[in-house]
Order: C-alpha cells, then structure tokens, then sequence
C-alpha cells in the first residue's frame, strides 16, 4: 500500500487539508479576470501564477468549479491530428499531461491506452495515412495498420467482412490516453488557490466595461470588478460572452452527447474510435464503458439528452462489439460544443484590446487543457502570441487562412 | 435441488404459480422456483440471502428494496452481466452467479480489503499511486479490482426491435394514482397507455397494507377491472418507461422490444422509494426496507426471516410489523426514530401483541455473523440529538432488520422532462415543485401518500391531462383539499454515523459517512462537486438511496439551509437500459445498380461508395493487381464497360435553366450549345471545391447535370436552397435512382454501340466529343454522352433503370466477339489519373480550392455571381501556398508512393501526393502531389518521402499524362 | 424527440429534418470588402434566443423556415420560405472585369 | 403465362422489377405484364390471396407509373382529364383505378390501376412535349416515376402494425384514412406512403429510391416475420380487389 494512503489512514482525522478554497468576497479590481472556471480557464491561471508570478488573478464561473463542459467530457488525450499546427499544439498538450500528476501531487489518473481511428472506407484509410505521415514527421507516434494487426493488437473489435461498413484499416496511436477530467480542473484550481489566485463561484459576468476599444472591467451579478486583462474560456457560451464584449465569433454551438454503461469487468484496453460509425469507447478505470458519438444534428444551447443519440450510437457499437447486446447504458449526459468551420479552435487577441479570447474547441477542448492554459498564460504575461498559437488566431478566417482539421474529426475524439 | 424453506401458505403470493416448478441454478448449486418468482425470491425462499459482493470492500449484499432499485442485488445469467434479481424472472435451466468475488461468494479474498477500509479514504486514488510514475503500475491492479459483471466475446446477439406507439395520454404507473388518472383521461375519450413495470397493476396497493374499508389488495382489484372495461386504455404490464425526452417521446422496454411512444400530455405516477436508514453495518444482508418485506410476502409468499427488528419512523413501519407477525416472523423489538409517535391503531395492534415499542431509539449498529454473510442482531440506542445516540444500548437477535423510515419521490421522469423540484421542511422529502408543459404528476411521487388523496389526485391529473390533449368532459373532478399524507412519514435525519464506519450512505460505491464528511472538508461542498469527488449517486442505482442522505450531510457540515440545496439532476435512463434494446434491428440502408447481380455474377470484388456498392475489379481479390492492369490496357486498346449509374443525375428544367446552372458552377453555360456537354466544378460559399461532373444541354431549357457519387445528394439540397432564395424560373428534379449508367470506353467503342444503336449518327463529325444525343440502344430509349474521363473514345449511356441490365447484357454481347471486358473502379481510377484528371475529395480536400487545384481555367470572369465566386476571387488575389501538380519518378522502375504521403522539403511538410499509380499505359509511375509554389513548374523537382521513410525524386510534367493532344478521346 | 411542423407534410419527428443554419443576409458580393464577404461567409450570430433558421425535410426535399429558441429548444413557427423570399433575386455584373 | 424467371427468354427489353432477384429466390411465377416481367404469384393463387388479408408484400414495380412537376403540371394533367383535388399528400383515384398522387401543389405521381393495362400512364407519357410556342405555357415537366421508385404494395390486416416498426409516422386507420399519403423515413430511407386499401383489406403503397429496394425488401420481410407476412402476386391483390 503507498505511503500516502497509510498517512491518510494512520493520520486520524483527515483530510490532511483543504483542497478547493472557501469562496471569498470580491475585491473592486483585479490585474487579469478569467471568465469561466473550467478546465482550460483554471490552467490558465495556474501558470499565470506558476510561469509569470502573476496572481492578482480572478477567475470567475458563473456554476459550480469545473461544472461546464470539463465535467461532462469523455477524456480522451491524443495528439495524432491533421495539421502540423494541430499535432504540434497536442503534442505539448500531451507532454504536460504527462507530468500534471506529479506537478499537483494529486493523482489525475492519467492511462495510456492506445487509440484506434478505425478506416471502412478507403476516403477514411486515406485520411488516417495522411494523418499517420503528418504524425510521424513531427515526432509522434502514429502508424496505419490493417485488420491482422488490429486483431492482435485490439482482439475485441469486430473484423468481419460481412459487417455493413467493414473495417479496412485504422489509424494507430500508442500514446492515446484517458484521464479524470475533474481531478485535471482541481489539481489546477487548488495549486493556482495556493498561489493568491481567486476563484469566484456562482459569480456571471453579465457585461464589459470597454473603454476606448479596450476592456477596463467586468459587470458580475455581484457587481463591477476592474482588470487589466480579461480572458474568456467559456466553451459552449462563447458567442453568448464574446457578444457583452461587441465581439462575433465563427461559432456554432451544437450539444454533444454521451454516456456510460454499467461497471464490467476490464475488457476492453484501447480507445475506439470510428469516424464512419460515429463512435468513441473507452473503458474506464471503474470498468464503465464510455461511449461517445458525432455532435447533435442541429445548433442548441442546452445539456438535454435525447434518444436518437443513444439509438445510432448503440446501434453502431454493436456492429463494433457484437457481444454487448445485454451489456446496459446506465447513464447519459451533454455539453455544449463551439463547432468552427475548419474545426480548429480560437485563441488569442481579439478586436477588443486586452480582451484574450479561448474559444472553438469544438469536441476536443479536454486534450488541449494543459497547453492552452501555458500559452494563454504566455500571451497575457507578454502581450504576444507565441508561435504555436498563432495559426489558431480569429484573424485567419479574414484572411482565408483556416486550419483544416476536419479530416481528423468526422467524430472529433 | 435446494426447496423454499422460506415459502408460506397459499394465502401469500399473488404473483407466484404453485402448479409450475421450475429448476435452475445459483452459483452451480440447484435451486426450484415457481413460475412468476424473481431470482431473489427464489433464492430467498431456499434461504440463500447473500446475492452479491460489493463494488469496492467486496462486502457480502442481499436484498434491499425487492423492486429492482438498487445494486445488491446484480447478478451474473449466463453471459448477461449486472441482471437485477430481484426483478429477473427465473426461467427453467436459467444459470445464475453472483458478482465481484475472488474464491467463492462466502468467502471472498478480495474482501480483506475492508478490513483496510480506513485507509481507502474518499477519492484516495487521487491521494496516491502516481508518485515516480508508479501509476503505471496501480492502475491494472485496480482496473482488475473493479468492474462488476464479465461479459465475454461470445456473448451472443439475441434478436431485438423496436416499435412506434402513439397515444393522446401516456401514464406511468399503474398504482391507485395511475390507474385512477387513466380512467379519467379515458373517460374524457382521450386514448390512453398505461406503462406498469410489474406483471400486475396495483402498485402499492398489491403488497403494502392498507386497512382501508377492511380489504387491502381488493381495491387495485377493483381499479384494474375498471381499467380492463374501458376499450381506449391499451395497459402495458412488465413494461419499464425509461425516460421521458422532448415533446413528450417515452422510451418503454418490454420484452425484447423497445416502444417509442409519442404522448400528446403525460401523467407521471411513478411512486416513490422508500429510503433506507444509515447506521453502522447497514449493508448486511437481512438488512431490507419495509417495503422489500412486505413484496417478498404478499407478491413471492416468501418469509422475510425469523426474527426481525423493526426501525420506524413513521406508521408504515407498524405495518410492517404487522406483516411480519402474519407470517410468524418474531418481532423482537421496534425502534421508533420519533420521540413520541402518534398512538394510531397499527402501533396499538403492535403492542398489543406484545412487541417491545421503544420510542425515541435509533439502531447503531447491526451484528454481523460470521462473514457479513447474515445479520444476528441489531443495538439499539437512545437517541440524544440529530445524528446522536446515548452510549448504553441493548442488543436484539434478529436475522431481518426492516427499515421504514421515510421515503423520497420516484421523480427521475419528471427530472429527465426539466421539472424543478425542492425540499419541503415539513415533510422532509423533496418534491416537484413545477412541472413542465404537458406533464403531470400524481401520488407519491407528486407527495401525496393518503389514499383517498392520491386517487383524488390522479383521477384529477388524469382529466387534467385529456384535457390537455385536447379532450374536454363535462365535470371537473375536485382538486386534493386538506392533509396528502407526506408528513410524518420521513425522518429529517436518519443518519447515525459510527466512529468505526460501515455506515454507508451509498451501497453502490461503499460510501460511509466519513467519506462525505471528508469530500466536503477538503472543499467539495457543492452537492455536483462532492458527487464527482465521492462519487455518491454515480453507481447503478443513481443515487435513488443516497442522493438524499449525501445532501443531508451536506447541508449538516456546511451549514447551508437544505431548502436551498437540491439533489443532482437525475438523467436518463430511469433503469438500466440494453445495448440491444437501443440499437434494434440496426438500419443501415445500402443501394445497388441495375446491374448489381450482373457484376457478382461476374465475380466482382465490391467497394462501397457512400451507400452504393459498386465493383471495385473483377476477378479474384489474390489477382488484384492483374485484374486492374488488364483491365486497364482492355481499355486503351480494345474496348470496356463500366457500371457509373451511381453517378448523380440531375434534370434542370426551365426558362431559368441556363441562369441557374450560371449560379452554381464555376464556368459560364448561358451560351452552350443544345446537344453539348461542358465540364461542371462547383465550390462551396468559401471557395473549396466540393463537387463536379458534366453539364449537357439537352433543350434550351434542359441541363441534364451529373454529379459526383457521394457528392449528389448534397448538390440537389443545395440546388433547392439556393432557388428558395433566388426564385428562379426553374425545376431541379433527382434522377440518380431513374437513370442505370454505362461508360462503354475504349477504340472499339464505336463499333460495338453501332451494332446497338441505329437512329444516332455515329461518326465523329456527326456525333463528337463532348457531344450529347438522345436515341435509342438495344431499343432502350437512351440519353448518350461522348464524354473523356478515362481519355478514349467513349460513350456514356444513361436509359431507365428499370432496363439497365438489359442494356448491360446487349452491350456484353454486342462486344463479345470484339473482346468486351467490364471494368471497375480502380482501373478507371488509374485511367482518368492517366488523363490527369482530378477526383474531388481525393485529389482536393476540405479547403482546395480552384486555383491551387490548377483549375483556374474553369473560373469565369464577368459572371454577376456564381456560388463561392466571391472567396475564389480573394484567395487567388493572395499569394499561393500550394499547388496540385503532375509528376513522374525520376526513377521508373522505384517504389510507387501511396496516396497521402508528404512532400518534404528540408523540414517542412510542403504537400502531399492524393494520385499515384504505376502507369500500365505508360510503363512509368505517375501521380498529383501538392507542394510549393515556387516548385510547381514544369521539370522542377520535389522530394516524396514514401513508405518506410524513404525519400524518392519526383519531377513535375505536363498534364495529361497520357495522349497529350486527346486524339484518342475525341476519335 | 422534437416535433418539428412541416408546412409541407405536417407534424414530424425532427429526425426527418436537416438544420439549414440561421437565415443570413448575403451582402452583395461584388461591392462589398473582403472583410464584410468573409464576415458573411464564416461569422454566425449564433444567437442564444429565438432565432430563424433553415430546416429541410429531407423525405421531400423541402425547404423551409423555423424560429426557434435556442436555449429551450421550443419551436415558435415554421413557413414557407416563401414568406421571406417573394421576389426573383437578380445579380448585377461587376462594373469592370474581375474582382476588385 | 408464367414463365421461368433466370431464363432469358423474356427478359430482352422488358423491364425488370428492381427485386427481381428476390422474387426468384421466393420463387416466384412471372408474368409479362404490359411490358413488365412481374410475380403473378408464388406458387398457389388462393394461399397468396389468404396471405394478402392477413400480412402480404407485393412487388408492383415493373406496372407503369409516372410524374410530373413544377409549375402548371397539376392545370395540365387536369386538361388531360386527371381528377386532382387541391390537397397535397393525397391521392385521388382516377376512374380507371389508376391513382394520382399529389405529393405537393406541383408535382403529381400517377401509377397504374391492378389491371395494369398501361393506357393511362402512356398517354399522359405521350401527351407532354415541350412544344414550339415561345415564351412557353406553363405546363411542368416530366419525372421518371417508373425508374426512380420501386413500388411495394402492403396488405392485410397486420400491415399498420407491421409499419409501426418501421416508420415512425401514426398510419393507423383513424389518423391516416384511405388516400392519405406520407412521405417519411421507412427503416431510415426516405419513401413515399399511401394508404390505399383493396376493397375491405386494408393497404398501403410504398414506393422509394429503385436503387434501395433489395435492402428495404427484407427490412419489411423481417418486420411481418411476427405476422406471418410473405411476398404475394399481383394476382392476389387482384383478387382481393374483386377483379
């Protein structure tokens, strides 16, 4: 048994101590206030605090820690993307994913599982060789393999020839990995509350003090705070915030499901993923299966579940796996998806001065928590955009100069 | 064979059928059971009360609630995992295992980890097993702890559907709410559904007592026979609503079928659960809710045990009591949490016989016997303050303790429809406090339990829904007036945490009160973070039997006011839904050609392509690369026939025509001749190319359009749209489906089609390329077009569908003498290559767009406005960043690049190659890659780097690759 | 489910529908800046709210118009495309050759 | 006139159903019907028949039927003599027993009566032209109704319930009366539904993409397995109709 537990055990009254900090009063100005206390925004003020010892940092939710679309994700890590912007950005995410466990001294049970892209159409077995060429240029394990080596490697999988859309190959990536979403947010949010940071729950920003073209302030439910800086990291209500700013965003926000079987026994190791079928699965450490599909089929701002999701997604898991016909959904949920037109994300300066936008995640905002937060943290230390943010500017789409990741998110997990 | 030990007189049972024995197994031991038994009754009647393990501490569970409500009691049939055994029936020869256990289920290896429970405090894998990378290591070890039921990948398919229902009110429950509420709605000649999850309506009134006008069960009787009269109630017994979603779309199982039922209003007459207590060794088997005795007399005539304590909070319990002593279970004491309970005739009748009443007293504790396998006795305490008993206490014998101590609304329905729900003080429950448009609520879940109260309210919630739905009656029924029976029924605070644990708030996840006391210390102490932190109410059964008690502690640590808490919401689906169930028959719809079973016939290798089929090559899949080459040279010097009916085909017919053709494609069309084709590329509002084809001009008003495969039915939507707008003088009519397609191809083309066809001019001058004709082949009316993909002389030939394999076996026959030889796909796909012809969404992707394309020439200038024109004109006025080239290797006899491997430079990923192919026409590897600018001129050289990393030379040539000056096409 | 009222074929499963996108007005595309073209072409009001929007059956092929709300999901009318589109739409050529 | 169905004797330029092989492996008899090879029957006339009232699927698809569109197909199919309410999603039976089915304001599907005699369609076929006057009238625009959808007829007493399983829309006899058409998802393809009964058997035609007919042919052969449904010839639907 690790030492930590029989600390905890020997300890008497634990815990050792507090993890999330009691919610204060607002002061009347902050140097940088960060609209949204999910993932990426905590990250943000994390290494804020950590990298540039800046910690007069508000972040602002207007639910509960981590309550959006950072408790509702299905927590898949990968970085085998299309672009070489993309996989450059991942790549970093994963690195510091890596890491996140020891950094908190708080276990974000971080797995590496293997993911599996699966091809069943020769359109698809060509866009996971691209995908595969482009990885393996920059450094990152990624190979197209073909049904002997998916048997072996993955032996659950159906590999039929006489399944409708049978498999013909998959793109594969060791380094896929799974992690607990909340302990990610937490780690982050007790670590930047340690360092002065601030988080303000049940507090909304309602408007934007813009004075001269630049943000000097923030209309709460709990009144006027005054900043410096603002940040937006809002996935799923990104319009909704950019527009207190004056601010348009090339933003669709579409909800996306998913849900969860009954605990079973560890079957299934590796992330499958099928972008014909529309399907992700995974199992995790408590022996839930959790499955995922595409976006909901039209624009809506709510977590509502629906039945057609569950009935194409079970029905096409089961021409995956079709053993688990009596296995059991237990459990569905939903977010709120910013979907771009090239399906990348949104980050950086925006027409409001001082006003830095994190937006556009589309179905992939988890994987890139660690990254975005550091570089966000970056930008609004130094007031530039470091490199690997700069193909992900709003700018680009005046300029005609999208990131084409579509390719790589016919089911963006 | 194990017989029911257990099992009481023919008075008990009601759900039971003596005459019927059926044999099966629990955990290879032989068990009999009768028909209508669940498993756990069964089991329980031969005494086996231990069902399952537990999902952390592997700690032995029983029965709970007897209603399917809860964990303990998942067991293992056959290859089905987690099965509910206290709703399961037993079927003959059905092989029963318990669950989550290492050596057998009485003595488990696994379950020594109790013993270390204080040091699996909550969340303790986020407090450890990471350091120095050591995660790798933990997480198989508990991945392989966790889990509850196996599932193997033999498990087999069974055969599972689905069917649509429709009613104008839909009920859910068939107690005395439900049943009074679908008389009602019927009454007012709404059709009605009534959805009952057991075998018999009645709900409480076929297992709980009521001492109402003597009977107790005969009023559901009396209820259901009224329902029976009435021909617009349609009653679904064994029927499960599982969730409730927009506009009123109910899910119900039943069966192997799930019904998705369409309900213009809704009444909700779900019940309530009963709640259980938390004290220390609460989880023992023989542990159970009142209710849970009480179904395992009346419903399975099954003796609960021998000797029982009762806790009691309210009067309920006293029924319970005296249930039990009906049966000859001994009750040797009933603790009653209150102070001073109200004398009411049942807690008279108790003590009358001679039963111990102590008033103000709390069980702390429950005796475990050896193994946790059974409950021996219970210590009972007087109660000091909330939560707080006195030091001395007395212990009772029992092997059952029955809890009835509140109970909280069966309200997930009413969640998953958005109603709100908040907590009433004086009741101590929460409850729905508004309720969406077209859904009501009735009974126990609405919070009302007196009886007469709750027919009053359902019969009322029944006409108030026809009334909804459109149905108005004469009479409206009274509303519920005066007391609705919630108070005094729920104890505030049933919760006695012991300073050695095992007072679990949640059996699921083997959760005890320190563990929630700690998530709100460390700073979860918002019910959704401690929820996600603990994981309270995230187990099987949902936090039916936690939710409450983890706001209870909540509000107890942190102060806050429970009327201002809530629990978590409560998502679909109500109960464990199958995979099976879901999926139904999986409809995957797929489209063949006319020709289709020519081609198999024919021993073709199918591809899909979007839904159709289509042949890939012919011949066997071993012999791929000869079958395309033959094919291919079959082509260029003789002739070949290949199936394109999958081709879109689009009739533009109007004054407009021209113009409209002019909006969406790139080129210009007013001034095309009748009887001509000309090349179509259309692009997106963005500027990416998304599809082309051919435009034939058949009337001054006629364009016959092709479309790309997969690209069709995407272009006529669009078509649509855009004339919603623009009002153009114009129809747009599919004909993809009407229209069977052959491109008869190759030098001996023209005298085979002469053979067929013999009122069109064949010869080059009368009928050239590009032309279009209209006439008749093996006298099938045909539209015929010279058109050049594969670059020879050739004819594509459209005619009815309906007569496409007519023409295919004229053609075959009409060329059999010249040596005809069908092809497919692929060697189409490496002679239009040949050409230098591009396939959208292979050599273009997402954002191509015409200039990098080297499409330029198909842009008109001076056009008003056509789709994307705007974007086009933008991109081209910036600087190139990549353009689509021809190439050869420098090495002809090299490995061939596959399709997607990058061209370097230096570093950089500069492109990639979409087409490449050993060309059998030219002896040499041929291809179209992206790269730079500044490297696309003829003779520059760029680098591929191909399949196991290798760099090979490629040189940028001229386009086509093959018949540079298109003699041959234009023969 | 929702129901989604055809003005065509009546009450339907919305699954029988495809979501057209929010009703955007197109500026005139050879007059306007760059920015305003690319405004139109990638931006979204993206409304949380009623909104009007596109919806096509797709059985018939049929388009129509739909306000919706965004945030409840309840739809407030549906018509005829018609209604917003009554007259024939004509484009003028550019005052001189090719794109500014 | 049954004739063997692989054989090629008949087939030449005749059309064949878009299932034709599926009618081989039920083994049906084929008939040559006004220029269409169609399954008279599968064996047995009268157990066909007694199939029909209770759970029947036939094969209409090789009898003649057309269609027209766009503006002033419904004023010109009316100055042909077509009988065509002014209610879309309907269909009107002709004299003949013919029905046109209006599908919008302006577009019209006609098919043939069981007799299957053809006049009727071809003429109308025959009828429309583009003429020669400029501008011209109005008068809509021919579709290839016979080639673009097979046609199914359902019948018998389970063909609502069968349907339930199928399509999600209310078809049942007192919200979707005689003559009332809807075009929706059958097992997820897009089709056209209309209720048309054969004398007391309750019916249905179904017509969708020819191109999908061997896929939604067994979906519907598995949807009727609980009845006891089976293909039947156009014989029995005749029969049923009292010709």
């Amino acid at each position: 048994m690790p030492f930590a537990l029989l600390k905890y055990g020997l300890g008497g009254k634990y815990p050792a101590r507090r993890h999330l900090p009691k919610a204060k009063d607002l002061k009347p100005a902050y140097d940088v206030i960060i609209i949204g206390a999910g993932g990426h925004g905590l990250a943000a003020a994390y290494y804020l605090a950590r990298d540039w010892g800046i910690t007069d940092v508000a972040v602002l939710d207007k639910g509960y820690l981590a309550g959006g679309n950072t408790a509702r994700n299905t927590a898949i890590i990968r970085s085998n993307y299309l672009t070489p912007e993309g996989v450059r950005f991942y790549e970093e995410s994963l690195a510091l994913f890596r890491n996140l466990s020891e950094e908190f001294d708080y276990n974000i049970l971080y797995s590496e599982r293997g993911h599996f892209t699966l091809a069943h159409t020769d359109a698809a077995l060509r866009t996971c060789r691209w995908r595969a060429e482009v990885n393996k240029h920059l450094g990152v394990d990624s190979e197209l393999i073909f049904p002997d080596e998916i048997a072996r490697l993955c032996p659950a999988l159906n590999l039929s020839e006489d399944m409708r859309y049978p498999i013909l190959g998959a793109l594969y990536h060791p380094p896929g990995a799974i992690a607990r979403h909340d302990a990610v947010a937490w780690g982050y949010a007790r670590y930047a509350a340690d360092q002065g940071v601030e988080i303000h729950c049940n507090t909304e920003a309602q408007g934007f003090v813009i004075e001269n073209g630049a943000v000097t302030g923030v209309e709460t439910n709990r009144g006027r705070i005054a900043c410096k800086r603002v940040l937006q990291a809002v996935a799923g209500s990104s319009s909704r915030v950019a527009k207190l700013a004056g601010l348009r965003l090339p933003i669709r926000t579409i909800p996306l499901q998913a849900c969860v079987s009954l605990p079973l026994k560890r079957f299934l190791d590796q992330i499958v993923v099928s972008g014909s079928l529309h399907v992700y699965v995974s199992q995790s450490d408590r022996g839930e299966l959790v499955m995922g599909g595409s976006t909901d089929p039209y624009g809506l701002y709510s977590t509502r579940s629906t039945l057609d999701f569950k009935e194409g997604l079970l029905g096409h898991m089961l021409e995956l796996f079709p053993f688990l016909a009596d296995v059991k959904l237990v459990r569905q949920w939903a977010g709120m998806a910013d979907m771009t037109p090239d399906f990348s994300p949104i980050m950086g300066v925006t027409p409001v001065q001082n006003y830095y936008i994190d937006s556009g995640w589309g179905t992939w905002g988890f994987k890139a928590t660690p990254v975005c937060g550091k570089r966000m943290a970056e930008m609004l230390a130094t007031g530039k955009t470091p490199d690997v943010l700069h193909p992900f500017r709003l700018e680009r789409f005046f300029e005609f100069d999208q990131v084409g990741e579509k390719g790589a998110a016919s089911v963006g997990h | 064979m194990i017989a029911g030990i257990n099992r009481l007189g023919t008075a008990y049972g009601r759900l039971i059928d003596r005459e019927t024995s059926i044999a099966f197994t629990f955990e290879e031991r032989e068990y009999s059971a009768f028909a209508g038994d669940c498993i756990a009754a069964a089991l329980a009647a031969a005494d086996q009360w231990v069902l399952s393990r537990s999902f952390k501490f592997r700690r032995p569970r029983g029965i709970l609630t007897m209603a399917g409500q809860d964990s303990n009691t998942l067991v293992q049939v056959g290859s089905e995992p987690n099965v509910l055994a206290d709703r399961r029936p037993v079927t003959p020869a059905l092989a029963v295992s318990a669950q989550n256990y290492d050596i057998s289920l009485a003595v488990d290896a696994g379950s020594a980890i109790g013993l270390f429970s204080r040091f699996l405090p909550v969340g303790f894998y986020y407090k450890a097993f990471y350091k120095y990378g050591s995660w790798k290591f933990w997480e198989p070890v508990i991945r392989n702890r966790a889990g509850l039921g196996r599932i193997g990948r033999d498990a087999p398919h069974g055969y599972f559907d689905k069917q649509y229902l429709f009613a104008d009110v839909a009920i859910v429950g068939g107690g005395p709410a439900g049943l009074s509420a679908a008389i009602a709605a019927a009454d007012s000649g709404a059709e009605v559904v009534l959805i009952e999850e057991w075998p018999i309506l009645g709900g409480s009134l076929t297992y709980s007592r009521f001492e109402r006008d003597g009977g107790r069960s005969v009023m559901g009787e009396e209820l259901a026979a009224e329902v029976a009269q009435r021909a617009n109630i349609r009653v679904m017994t064994d029927a499960t609503c599982s969730g409730l979603f927009a506009d009123n779309w109910l899910s119900v199982i039943k069966g192997r079928r799930l019904y998705k039922l369409r309900a213009k209003a809704v009444v909700v007459a779900s019940g309530s659960h009963e709640q259980p207590a938390v004290f220390r060794n609460n989880d023992l088997p023989g542990i159970m809710n009142g209710t849970a005795a009480q179904r395992l007399i009346r419903l399975y005539g099954v003796r609960p045990g021998r000797k029982a304590v009762v806790l009691a909070a309210n009067d309920d319990a006293y029924g319970v009591a005296l249930d039990l002593l009906e049966v000859g279970t001994a009750v040797e004491a009933v603790a009653d949490l209150r102070e001073n309970p109200e004398e009411t005739a049942r807690l008279r009748a108790v003590r009358g016989r001679g039963v111990r009443i102590l008033a103000g007293h709390a069980v702390v504790e429950a005796i475990p016997g050896a193994g946790k396998l059974a409950i021996i006795g219970a210590t009972v305490a007087r109660i000091l303050a909330e939560g707080e008993t006195e030091k001395a206490a007395a212990t009772f014998e029992c092997d059952l303790l029955c809890m009835s101590t509140g109970y909280g609304p069966a309200g997930a329905l009413l969640h998953h429809a958005g109603a709100s729900f908040g907590y009433d003080q004086a009741a101590n429950m929460f409850q729905p406090t508004a309720l969406p448009p077209h859904v009501f609520a009735a009974g126990s879940v609405n919070g009302t339990y007196r009886l007469d109260a709750v027919m009053i309210e359902g019969h009322r919630a029944g006409w108030a829904a026809a009334l909804d739905a459109g149905f108005a009656s004469e009479s409206e029924p009274p509303p519920v007036t005066g007391d609705r029976g919630a108070r005094g029924l729920t104890h505030g605070f049933p919760i006695f945490p012991h300073a050695r644990g095992s007072d679990f708030v949640d059996f699921d996840e083997d959760l005890q009160v320190k563990d929630l006391v700690a998530g709100v210390a460390e700073g979860y102490d918002d019910i959704e973070l401690l929820k996600r932190y603990s994981t309270v109410g995230m187990g099987p059964s949902q936090g039916r039997h936690s939710a409450v008690a983890a706001v209870r502690l909540l509000a107890r640590e942190t102060g806050f006011d429970l009327a201002g808490l809530s629990v978590t919401t409560q998502r679909p689906p109500t109960v464990p839904e199958k995979f099976g169930h879901l999926a139904g028959r999986i409809f995957e719809p797929e489209r063949h050609t006319a020709m289709h079973h020519r081609h198999l016939e024919l021993g073709a290798q199918m591809m899909l392509a979007g839904l159709w089929h289509r042949p890939a090559f012919y011949g066997a899949k071993a012999d791929r690369e000869l079958a395309i080459r033959e094919e291919v040279l079959a082509v260029r010097n003789n002739v070949g026939l290949i199936d394109v009916s999958t081709l879109g085909g689009l009739d533009i017919r109007g004054p407009d025509a021209a113009e409209f053709v002019n909006r969406l494609y790139t080129s210009a069309y007013a001034k095309q001749p009748v009887g001509r084709s000309r090349y179509v590329l259309m692009c997106d509002q963005t500027g990416a190319i998304i599809d082309d084809g051919v435009a034939c001009r058949l009337h001054e008003e006629h364009f016959y359009v092709t479309a790309t495969t997969s690209g069709v039915d995407g272009v006529y939507r669009m078509m649509l749209q855009s004339n919603a707008q623009w009002r153009l003088d114009v129809d747009v009519a599919n004909v993809t489906a009407a229209y069977a397609g052959v491109n008869l191809a190759g030098p001996g083309s023209r005298d085979v089609l002469a053979k067929l066809c013999h009122d069109v001019d064949l010869s080059a001058a009368a009928f050239p390329y590009m032309g279009t004709r209209l006439g008749t082949v093996a006298g099938i009316p045909a539209r015929l077009l010279r058109v050049g993909f594969v670059g020879e002389l050739g004819y594509e030939i459209h005619v009815p569908a309906s007569q496409g394999e007519a023409l295919w076996d004229a053609l075959m026959e009409a060329g059999a003498e010249a040596g005809i030889r069908p092809f497919g796909v692929e060697a189409q796909r490496v002679l239009r290559l040949e050409k230098g012809h591009i396939i959208i969404g292979q050599d273009t992707d997402g954002l191509t767009h015409p200039h990098e394309a080297g499409m330029a020439r198909a842009i008109a200038q001076n056009k008003p406005y056509f789709m994307g024109g705007r974007s086009i004109a933008i991109q081209a006025a910036r600087p190139l960043t990549r353009q689509l080239v021809g190439f050869a290797l420098a090495d002809p006899e090299g490995p061939v690049p596959q399709e997607c491997h990058l061209t370097i430079r230096g570093s950089d990923i500069v492109g990639r190659v979409t087409s490449a192919v050993r060309s059998p026409s030219l002896g040499k590897t041929i291809g179209l890659a992206y790269v730079a600018p500044d490297q696309a001129k003829l003779g520059s050289r760029f680098d591929i780097r191909i399949a196991g990393g290798a760099i090979v030379q490629a040189e940028v040539v001229p386009l086509p690759f093959y018949d540079p000056d298109n003699k041959r096409q234009e023969m | 489910m929702k129901i989604l009222n055809c003005p065509l074929n009546g009450p339907r499963n919305i699954s029988e529908f495809a979501w057209g996108g929010e009703v955007k007005a197109m500026p005139d595309p050879v007059r306007c800046s760059d920015r305003a073209w690319a405004d139109y072409v990638f931006l979204e009001a993206n409304t949380a709210g009623v909104v009007r929007e596109w919806w096509c059956h797709l059985a018939t092929s049929y388009w129509f118009i739909a306000e919706r709300n965004t945030v409840t999901d309840d739809v407030i009318r549906t018509y005829p495309a018609s209604e917003l589109f009554a007259e024939r739409i004509q484009f003028t050529a550019p005052d001189k050759p090719g794109p500014r | 006139m049954a004739a063997d169905a692989g054989g090629t004797g008949l087939e030449g330029q005749t059309r064949l159903s878009f299932v034709h092989r599926k009618l081989v492996d039920r083994g049906a008899r084929f008939g040559l019907v006004n220029g269409g090879l169609i399954a008279v029957d599968f064996g047995d006339e009268a157990a066909d028949e007694e199939i029909a009232r209770q759970m029947g699927l036939a094969d209409l698809s090789p009898l003649a039927r057309t269609g027209f569109k766009g503006a002033g197909s419904v004023e010109w199919l009316a100055s042909q003599g077509v009988a065509i309410g002014a209610e879309s999603n309907r269909g009107y039976r002709q004299a003949g027993g013919e029905v046109a089915l209006r599908l919008t304001p302006s577009e019209v599907l006609l098919v043939d009566s069981l007799l299957a005699e053809g006049r009727f369609i071809a003429r109308l076929d025959g009828a429309w032209s583009w003429g020669e006057e400029k501008p011209r009238r109005p008068i809509g625009y021919p579709v290839p109704r016979a080639d673009s959808h097979f046609w199914f007829a359902l019948s018998g007493l389970h063909a609502v319930e069968m349907f339930s399983k199928i399509c999600g829309v209310d078809l049942r006899a007192h919200r979707f009366a005689e003559g009332a058409i809807a075009q929706t998802s059958v097992a997820r393809m897009s089709g056209i539904i209309l209720r048309h009964d054969f004398a007391e058997t309750p019916g249905f035609y179904l017509l969708a993409d020819s191109a999908s007919g061997d896929y939604l042919w067994e979906c519907l052969l598995d949807a009727m397995m609980e009845f006891g449904g089976r293909p039947v010839g156009l014989t029995a639907l005749q029969m049923l109709e009292g010709y």
